[in-house]
């Protein structure tokens, strides 16, 4: 049995727009709510109601544990109809909130070059991991460089906590408003030499389309790579088989793994782009 | 609150719907397993099954689509690797299975029932019968009829018979199912539905249809189990759109002797227990000692006012 | 945003569902009749009928059931009392008819066809047939047949057959109404449910079961328009669930030629006006100029990821 | 085309507990909703939301013009999953109300007994009634007189504006905690011989037990008598056929009418008692 799994409900203290569609939401949990790894998720939906239906998958943006009390930061994006209902909820609104849910994200104490790749609301897990290494791991040779893409200038998010953890920020816009005129990956692309593989990881969170074309730079360079993926979920943790993709198996075989359980991290020579 | 299926007690009517509980595994940590009525286990085939292409599932209004596609490891990875973690508990074991073709229903039912630890057997006929051009067995009373009579043929296990709801005449294909020997029918699986990403014109799953489940489905599944519990003799299970004790409560006052909960194990995954202290809480409250004061027991005499 | 419907042009593809509009009349305060593509009354039979006892709706999830019981006035006090009313607007009416027997459908089809002022008929054949034992027209693909081509024998004006969800094999009627030689098919009627007051161990509806309506059914209607659509080569009209424009636009692009709102026009009463406006939107925004950009555009080779 | 339907938004201002299930909730509404006529009614829903599905009805408690906004007041009940969900709204959601539906009730400026009946949340019309004859009929030869029943003293609800429009309130109470001891049917039956059925008229509204009750007690006083009855509704306004009861036609015949449009208020006498 598995002590991290809980079904929990917790209160809304904040939930307020910070730009455009993305919101930040601060949920206060008066039990046991265990410490979340980088790249664990929780299943949240609105208590007693059943519109929307299913739970809606989140990734830890922030943790803080206060006397008896947990504060949870989720940074989302208004994607739909859930998220949508989610926004227009007022403090004091009770979640039901299940997790911990998902396969972390490996950690590597020992590496030189740890690289954060993240696009849009992908800062999210990526903002968390970055607390994380610079929390727990005390390697001074280590550098943290956070490439950070958004649409503008205007939607940027999460610069100042990844700045606290990070050596450095590259900021890409479309539209060149700030950082690097063009998409993150290529911000990306035009420093990947420097990198050594073998010292180097990379973590990286966003839309489908940067991940895969980030699996295209590392064509050339054999920089491990860890991705956070997103599918739509049913149930969260492992039930329901609805949150498949397909990955290389044994030889030439292709398998469907879960990822809510087998993932959402997976290591990104192993997925099959669509 | 213990009820008699086809030949088998179980502690209470509440039982986990196939395909919705997996093998009992991710669910320990939730539920107890041990105070469940029985866990139905996802649908087990003769050889392993990948399953569908992603994406398999969406949000429906007040419930689901999924084209999960039956994805298992296989009768026989089924019992070594699956069931000896359900063996530990003191609870009814059935498993759900369906098969291509009769000779492969028949072949997993025998591999079943060879295996120690297994209570009944839930036959899924909603799937295509690739021998009849890919036509369901569930809506064909004669392939149905067969199915059932061969599967009972090899098993001296309690025979469930899982409907279809996407058929004409309910009554009548459990009319044959019960003529070929079930110990008990249960309805109804999923009925036939889709959606579309009107941005991008596409059908939201890969498989473009799928089956609904989840509340909207359960004014449905409730005719239908009324249908079924007026035309037959044997034990009738419920299923569809449980979310609570009172949606289970509906179908044991129209007749259903014991109830699966399916899609709400995945919004709530407590669902099964709340259930079963909301059902015990209400025959407190009614002052019922025993299920038979509540099963059956709707007055179709006056519609509430 | 014109569409043709068997012959009959309307300016826009949504209409009315019948029963949900009554006559027009209640719903002129809320919208712009004349902005309609059609309006389809509420179901008329050869004689009067007082519909069913009370309670005769309840909610559902996400829907609602009902056994209103086809309370109407009869034909003749509807062309009389309520036609003119519709007479005053320039709005494609379409008459909603059933029968207890083929003979009734030919008679009221008879008189709608001398009065002035209709654009089609729609046949409902999901009613019992008394000369059958009560079972449905709409079930059995023999009967449909049947009442399609005699009602087709006694009008010239286009004739809409509406299909039961309620049967195996929704395509098997559509194609044998088709034969009948209709000239559109409109799907889905209500599906069959019903639910139980717990409480009193009660049918919330006095007739026990009744029509389940609403966004519920949707996925189920949207994937019964598909089937028809490819089966069939006449126009198909989407019914069943349909909220506001993305609803709307799911069946269309699934193929359906035109929609009718049902019970959205309770909850909303210009709902009609909204998902007009809505598809127009849309339509701009996908720099559409004509309904057949839209129509059965689904691209089924890749689900969304 | 009747200018006094409308379809509008309304903001929660106020929406608090009085009494065990019991609440106010105070609507404002920013544009022209007419001056609602006693017994008429509105259907209410979450805008937006579809969680319950369909708009639930109810009447007007009190109306109030300030400035360019119409003060709308519901007193209402918790009677099951659309009821709770309203009471749970916060100051500030937005509600899509139709209205105003329904026949009012018949008013008679030359009455001298004007009774009114009222049972639980049936107050509400009532005390809405009242007001109307209240502010509008100034006939000094009329007597207004109220029965007001509930369970218990601590389920009276709208006391204190009754009591400015009535010229009597006879409180009966279930279990006796204040006035009379009994049902207020029974409390009215030991009055109802000295109201002279020529001049008196009585209104009435409660669960259909204590309107039956009331037609029963009036075989032998032919008193005219108005009740509002209740059914559930899809529309509210005459399109489903959804909300019908039994009522005797001409003759013999019973026929079907809708609630929401025939009625709710009907001739106590036409009603055919379940
Ligand atoms: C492991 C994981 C972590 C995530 N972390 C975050 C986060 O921190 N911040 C954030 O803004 N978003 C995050 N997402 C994405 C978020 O779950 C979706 O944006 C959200 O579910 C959309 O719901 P909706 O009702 O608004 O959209 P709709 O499109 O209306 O949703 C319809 C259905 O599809 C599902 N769905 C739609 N888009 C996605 C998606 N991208 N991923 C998974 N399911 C989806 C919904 O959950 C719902 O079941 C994460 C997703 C996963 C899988
Ligand atoms: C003309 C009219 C005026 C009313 N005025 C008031 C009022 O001022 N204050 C107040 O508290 N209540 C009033 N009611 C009753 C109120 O509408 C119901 O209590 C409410 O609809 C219950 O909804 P629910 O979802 O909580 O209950 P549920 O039982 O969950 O509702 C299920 C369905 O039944 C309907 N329903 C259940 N009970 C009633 C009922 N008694 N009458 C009509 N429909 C019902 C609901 O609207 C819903 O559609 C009025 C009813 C009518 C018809
Ligand atoms: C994701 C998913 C997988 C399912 N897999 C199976 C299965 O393997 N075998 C089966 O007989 N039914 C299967 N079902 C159907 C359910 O057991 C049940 O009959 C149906 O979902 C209706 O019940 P519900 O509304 O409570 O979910 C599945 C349903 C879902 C949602
Ligand atoms: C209250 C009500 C009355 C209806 N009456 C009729 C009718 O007279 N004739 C008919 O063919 N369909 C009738 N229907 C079915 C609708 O026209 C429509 O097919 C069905 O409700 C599905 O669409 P919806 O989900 O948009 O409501 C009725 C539906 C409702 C809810
Ligand atoms: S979401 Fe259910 S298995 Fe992954
Ligand atoms: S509520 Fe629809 S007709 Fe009365």
């Amino acid at each position: 049995m598995n002590r991290n799994k809980f079904l929990i409900d917790g209160k809304i203290t904040v939930n307020r727009r910070l730009i455009n569609e993305h919101y930040l939401m601060t949920v206060v949990i008066s039990d046991n709510f265990p410490k979340p790894l980088p790249g664990q998720f929780v299943m949240v939906r609105l208590k007693g109601r059943h519109e929307p239906f299913l739970s809606r998958p989140f990734s830890i943006y922030q943790y803080n544990h206060q006397d008896d009390k947990v504060f949870v930061q989720i940074l989302y994006r208004v994607a739909g109809k859930g998220t949508r209902i989610l926004s227009e909820l007022k403090r004091g609104a009770i979640l039901e909130i299940s997790g911990l849910h998902g396969h972390p994200f490996d950690i590597l104490p020992h590496a030189s070059n740890v690289i954060l790749i993240a696009g849009g609301v992908g800062v999210a897990p990526i903002s968390y991991l970055a607390s994380h290494y610079k929390d727990n791991i005390h390697n001074t040779d280590m550098r943290l460089s956070c490439y950070l893409g958004a649409k503008s200038a205007k939607h940027l998010l999460g610069v100042e906590t990844l700045r606290m953890s990070c050596s450095s920020v590259e900021i890409s816009t479309d539209d060149g408003s700030s950082g690097y005129h063009g998409m993150v990956t290529e911000s990306f692309a035009r420093n990947v030499a420097a990198y050594p593989p073998d010292q180097s990881l990379i973590y990286a969170c966003g839309p489908a389309s940067m991940l895969k074309r980030i699996s295209e730079i590392l064509c050339d360079y054999p920089i491990p790579c860890q991705v956070l993926l997103e599918q739509r979920m049913a149930c969260g943790f492992g039930a329901c088989l609805g949150c498949t993709v397909e990955v290389k198996g044994a030889g030439e075989m292709k398998r469907y793994v879960r990822v809510c359980t087998e993932g959402p991290v997976f290591n990104i020579h192993d997925v099959i782009w669509g | 609150m213990s009820v008699n299926i086809g030949g088998l007690w179980l502690k209470n009517p509440v039982m986990t719907a196939s395909g919705t509980f997996g093998y009992g595994e991710e669910y320990a940590c939730y539920v107890d397993i041990n105070r469940l009525g029985a866990v139905v286990v996802k649908g087990v085939s003769l050889n392993p099954r990948q399953g569908n292409p992603a994406p398999r599932i969406m949000e429906a209004p007040f419930g689901m689509i999924n084209s999960i596609g039956l994805q298992n490891p296989g009768v026989k990875a089924f019992v070594t690797d699956k069931l000896p973690f359900l063996k530990q508990f003191d609870v009814a074991v059935i498993v759900n299975i369906f098969g291509e073709t009769v000779d492969e229903y028949m072949r997993i039912a025998d591999a079943l029932t060879q295996a120690d630890g297994i209570h009944a057997l839930e036959v899924n006929i909603s799937c295509p019968n690739v021998e009849k051009g890919g036509m369901c067995f569930g809506t064909d009373p004669e392939i149905a009829h067969e199915v059932t009579q061969r599967v009972k043929s090899v098993t001296h296990l309690p025979v469930i018979v899982k409907l279809s709801p996407n058929v004409t005449d309910i009554g009548e294909i459990a009319d044959s199912v019960q003529a070929g020997g079930a110990d008990a029918i249960s309805l109804i699986n999923t009925i036939s539905g889709m959606s579309v990403d009107v941005e991008n014109r596409r059908p939201h799953l890969k498989m473009v249809t799928g089956g609904l489940s989840g509340p909207a489905i359960k004014p449905v599944a409730l005719k239908m189990v009324r249908e079924v519990v007026k035309r037959v003799s044997v034990p009738v299970i419920g299923v569809g759109g449980i979310m609570n004790a009172s949606d289970a409560l509906e179908f044991l006052i129209v007749g259903a002797k014991a109830v699966q909960v399916g899609t709400a194990n995945f919004v709530n995954p407590r669902a099964t227990m709340d259930i079963i202290d909301g059902i015990e809480e209400y025959m407190m409250r009614h002052q019922m000692q025993d299920m038979r004061e509540l099963i059956g027991t709707l007055n179709e005499e006056e519609g509430l006012c």
